[in-house]
């Protein structure tokens, strides 16, 4: 029986689907989510479904329905707040830093928040500096938010399925680059728990932890290593808050070698982050030193080959894995 | 404990019932001086160094929380402020919990974990206090859409010092609700001040404006005048339970304290003459005291006897707070996560 | 190349010299026509993929940026949009560092590293078009407030498009240069829709009235007149040049094409029927060219002829661009401190 | 010849205030920064010296007169946006970044923003939750801001007088519990690099670096630890961007035993970079893990007891570094 594909986009959008069919409460809001399915069409004929009451446009106001959907969470809805760039994020930070993450543990357990923001990371797209950011490590430092990073379509539906079904603010980032790439997703109602890292390829010399697009970027450099004589395995931990640290080390203890990929900037970022949980965990195990691989530290450029020399490609991260294996 | 039986929320939750004009203007007494009485205590611990950090009284202005509260059902929604007591107690909060919230104790509104600008809860709407100026905007206008949503007839009321016309997401807000129609009410307490600066230093134009210029129905009323608050406020809930929208209040108002329990020199930006003026002439309890006596719906002697009574609640209420606990350490990473 | 030497801005730049009513009108059919063709060649490149990403094309509005830039000083400040193209033109940059800019190449204005929605330029005073809706607002503001502080006589202009009107900024803005008589004018572009959405479905109330709730003036002009759009700018850049404060300008008016480039499929948002009569009726070349014809200040075939010369320096433009080449990729991380 | 002591803010107005002297586009924009001269009256008398066109009170709008700042600073001014508490920096986020940030890069170059942004850390005033954040990693991740920590009144003075004269975009913290800490500051117009880090102490048993106030915990634990018999080398990079790395690495190695100390979050925060920065430069020199302290990771609770949890103490990190050097 062959299984069925779907790509990212689609992916996301029959988890809404299901989700605002399972449960009444659950609402789109955003700009341009209603006819125009978004600028990425990754929303396409959810309003014809479920209606204009569901599926909201709205002006262009970010800091105002985000926190409106704050508000809303709290008495009695499931908000999902579409934010159309990852880059937009500035304008919502005090709505979910200031209020969103904090008014359950402010509240002394009193008011619940579960909401679920949408958004976007991720360059190459020739989008420039305001439109190609990945600053999902922002979220990740804030305690009170939950922080989905989705690699592949089986990924994406199950995982947003349970953000949606969280009791706690999510925000759940989706790499522009990804939304048309296909992969296998089953039609019926699975989750996947937050907080879960996924082995995405076993191997033995080293280890890719890799993040969101980082990860297909990390499988693929995983199949130019294998003819290259070099097993390597790529670890997902799918969301960095709550970070699965056992899975990342116990990966770490076995291969001693260990790259982070994530297409934030490194500095100060996701990949330190992990950079620094591997280091101390598998101290006694590492035969070198971590090394990062990200967003170069430049705000992203235009001009095509500039922003492709920003990120990590797959002949980039096999060369680093290669000579970090002393194979190069 | 006798605190929580007077409780002021109780009136507000049986408004079904029947109650006479005397026992509704008795209420809204009974009310604002629980307030004025609730801050004596909070400025006397922080007096005598029982309170940790700051508070932000709101002396003063206690008619429009009352008049707006007395005017909203139980299960109507509130967002507060830093300078939210009255809003709290106004709403029905107990002023047992509140003072044991504002010492940090484990029996207050959020086990201790919010403090005054942070108080919360569920049993009487009141979505919680914000120590963000205009920080609670969307909230409350969330609040309102569920409500359209979930067709509960609920409404909310948003309160914010005219400082928060700062603040973009106001007109961010102000246009989602008014293109939605939502059953929000914008309360914005003018009390001349933002911190230390006057506002017409920092505000442009008219304040009505700021809300008409979206196609919101805006009015202005004094914010001294409990029994003219409770009007307009009224017939503003009742617009917007009825589906008519949105509406903005502009309820100029005055604090007679500092801008918190701290701010003890502050001839350098306001005088004492327009401090006392507003104390002695506009007092919002005198003024309404004065008119229950003028209706012969009480007399100094019972209007005296009330607030001795409260006075007493207020002193039993804070020893309770004083007396509780703090939460264990143990709590400290709970509550994160729901 | 030829191309800069026929610099838009030329005119504007030495606009103290005593120029005729008709080189006058007819500079800004240039300017006009010159947009449009800019724009032409843009959604040509796009279609023969020599243009990376996407681009906002800025046709069926120019006579709102040409209008108010013809009306400035070369020195004056503006900050642009993502559909900026036009405003960067008609304040006087040269199409072939233009065009360079957006195929990323080394000679454009940012060096390639901005691309279509960042073209900034200090020779023109243009602060920048900005990728983020709202986003410049501050900054026109800011240079508004800087002229005033260095006492330079400049104005700024700052060009949004309606969906900006969603931005709690502006109200932010739009407060503090009022309350500070700042030289600044709020240019509102309404073209109609904010990406696919209609405005009237985001925006209650007035646009006018979202101004003057700040005291600010505030004043709507047809946007296809490129002559009514200089006389109402003149007046409102000499009243801040004059140091009377700010204004609001809302500009009528409507984008022939799609959102970006890309944007071929139209028709659930906006009619055919719309998009034609707006091109058929209210096409500002067509209609200043018929007012430049009636007044005898040129005959239809000068105005070809000027047409057909500013095409092929556009061509040359491109071609300029086309074969320029892209900044060394050791670039890439200069720049990022000054 | 004893020398002149100043508090934490007094060498901050006085850094001001010899620049505004020296520099007539140096001009203050912010709430309550005039007559008021802040809540924490760091700025007082200043209006009084420069008047209030150089000293200007604004309405409650950090969005706004940050814009306002990046304008005026491209144009010829050198703003310095004071923002209150800096948990108020959520509502400047896209200014600083999607603008300030970006716009000498994104301009080719050809336009600066040199403004500083002071705003404050730190927690313990009882102020809870949304008054007692330490936000610094969010700036410290972004390309195109500097980030500054000072943790000495001497170092205030220096750094700031440096941050002004910077022709970048500098965002500038204070730890609000510092304010009245003295020490002694020259009358002279000295400055100090951005990127250096300084030895406030030194030692060989193990390396303490902390940043702001915990540069004087650290200090003070170091005392602790000495009459342990551990002799504490305390670092303070003054600058989490620029870094410098080396001094951070030279330390470490020549230790071999490093806690990194600072108040914001650890998670995905500055002690996650600099843990990671040291783990990968000392990785043939350390004995043992790196370790982080910072805020627990929670929103900060008013409750005292519980707010004093959150926090790393001297007790604390005594007892961290008596462990860590097997003396426990
Ligand atoms: C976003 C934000 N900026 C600044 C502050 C600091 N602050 C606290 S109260 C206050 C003044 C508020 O004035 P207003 O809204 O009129 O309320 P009032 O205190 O007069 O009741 C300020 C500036 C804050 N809490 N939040
Ligand atoms: C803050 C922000 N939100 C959303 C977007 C995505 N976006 C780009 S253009 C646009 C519509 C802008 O409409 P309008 O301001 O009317 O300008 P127009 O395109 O009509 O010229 C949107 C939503 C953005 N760039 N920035
Ligand atoms: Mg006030
Ligand atoms: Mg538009």
């Amino acid at each position: 029986m062959p299984e069925r594909e779907l790509t990212f986009a689609q992916a996301i959008r029959e988890a809404l689907a299901e989700e605002m069919r399972r449960d009444a409460t659950v609402c789109i809001i955003g700009e341009d989510v209603a006819e125009a399915g978004t600028p990425f069409k990754v929303l396409s004929g959810l309003v014809e479904e479920f209606g204009s009451e569901r599926v909201v446009d709205t002006p262009i106001s970010e800091a105002g329905f985000t926190g409106i959907g704050v508000g809303a969470a709290m008495t009695g809805m499931r908000p999902v707040v579409d934010i159309m760039f990852g880059d937009f994020i500035t304008l919502t930070m005090d709505q979910m830093v200031n209020q969103a993450a904090k008014v359950h543990y402010m509240s002394g357990g009193h008011w619940n928040v579960p909401m679920v923001m949408r958004t976007t990371l991720g360059a190459t797209r020739r989008s420039a500096a305001q439109h190609s950011q990945s600053l999902h490590a922002w979220f990740s430092h804030v305690p009170g938010l939950k922080v989905v990073l989705p690699s592949t379509p089986y990924d994406a539906k199950g995982l947003l399925k349970t953000a949606i079904r969280d009791n706690n603010p999510v925000v759940f980032f989706e790499d522009k680059m990804m939304y048309k790439l296909k992969g296998p997703v089953p039609e019926d109602d699975y989750t996947i728990p937050l907080g879960v890292a996924d082995v995405k390829r076993e191997g033995g010399d080293i280890t890719l932890v890799a993040t969101s697009s980082m990860v297909q970027t990390a499988l693929g450099a995983a199949s130019m290593l294998e003819k290259a004589g070099v097993s390597a395995e790529v670890v997902d931990p799918r969301t960095t808050w709550p970070l699965d640290e056992k899975t990342l080390i116990e990966s770490a203890q076995k291969t001693s070698r260990v790259i982070v990929l994530d297409e934030g900037y490194g500095r100060y970022g996701v990949a330190a982050e992990i950079a620094a949980v591997i280091a101390a965990g598998a101290f006694y195990d590492l035969d070198a030193p971590v090394k990062r691989m990200g967003a170069m530290h430049v705000p992203i450029p235009f001009s095509p080959p500039l922003e492709d020399a920003t990120v990590p490609t797959e002949q980039t991260v096999f060369e680093a894995a290669r000579q970090m294996c002393g194979k190069a | 404990m006798s605190v929580t039986a007077s409780n002021p929320g109780d009136l507000a939750a049986r408004s079904a019932a029947p109650v006479t004009e005397q026992q509704k203007w008795l209420h809204a007494y009974r009310q604002m001086v629980s307030i004025r009485l609730f801050e004596e205590q909070v400025n006397e611990l922080y007096i005598r160094a029982l309170m940790p950090g700051l508070a932000h009284l709101y002396s003063g202005e206690e008619a429009v929380a009352v008049g707006i509260c007395e005017a909203l059902r139980r299960d109507d929604y509130i967002t507060s402020t830093h300078r939210g007591h009255g809003h709290c107690l106004a709403k029905g909060a107990s002023p047992d919990r509140m003072f044991a919230e504002l010492l940090g104790k484990e029996a207050g509104y959020c086990r201790g974990k919010g403090g005054s600008m942070h108080i919360a809860d569920p049993a009487t709407g009141n979505l919680g206090a914000n120590a963000i100026v205009g920080g609670s905007v969307g909230i409350a206008t969330g609040a309102a859409f569920a409500a359209k949503r979930l067709r509960t007839d609920r409404v909310a009321v948003c309160f914010f010092g005219e400082g928060a016309l700062g603040q973009g997401s106001l007109y961010e807000v102000m246009n989602l609700a008014q293109l939605w129609k939502l059953p929000v009410i914008y309360v914005c307490e003018n009390n001349l001040y933002n911190e230390y600066t006057h506002f017409s230093e920092t505000t442009a134009g008219t304040i009505l404006a700021r809300a008409t210029a979206f196609g919101i129905e805006a009015t202005s009323v004094d914010g001294q005048d409990v029994r003219k608050v409770n009007e307009v406020a009224s017939r503003l809930i009742q617009r917007a339970r009825k589906g008519e929208g949105p509406s903005f209040l502009q309820a100029d108002t005055y604090r007679f304290s500092g801008h918190h329990v701290g701010d003890i020199s502050r001839e350098y930006y306001r005088s004492k003459q327009e401090e006392s003026l507003w104390k002695t002439e506009r007092d919002p309890i005198k003024l309404h005291a004065a008119w229950l006596i003028a209706q012969r719906f009480a007399d100094s002697a019972s209007l005296d006897k009330t607030a001795a009574e409260i006075r007493n609640e207020m002193i039993a209420a804070v020893k309770f707070a004083v007396e509780a606990p703090y939460p264990s350490v143990k709590e400290v990473d709970q509550h994160v996560y729901a």
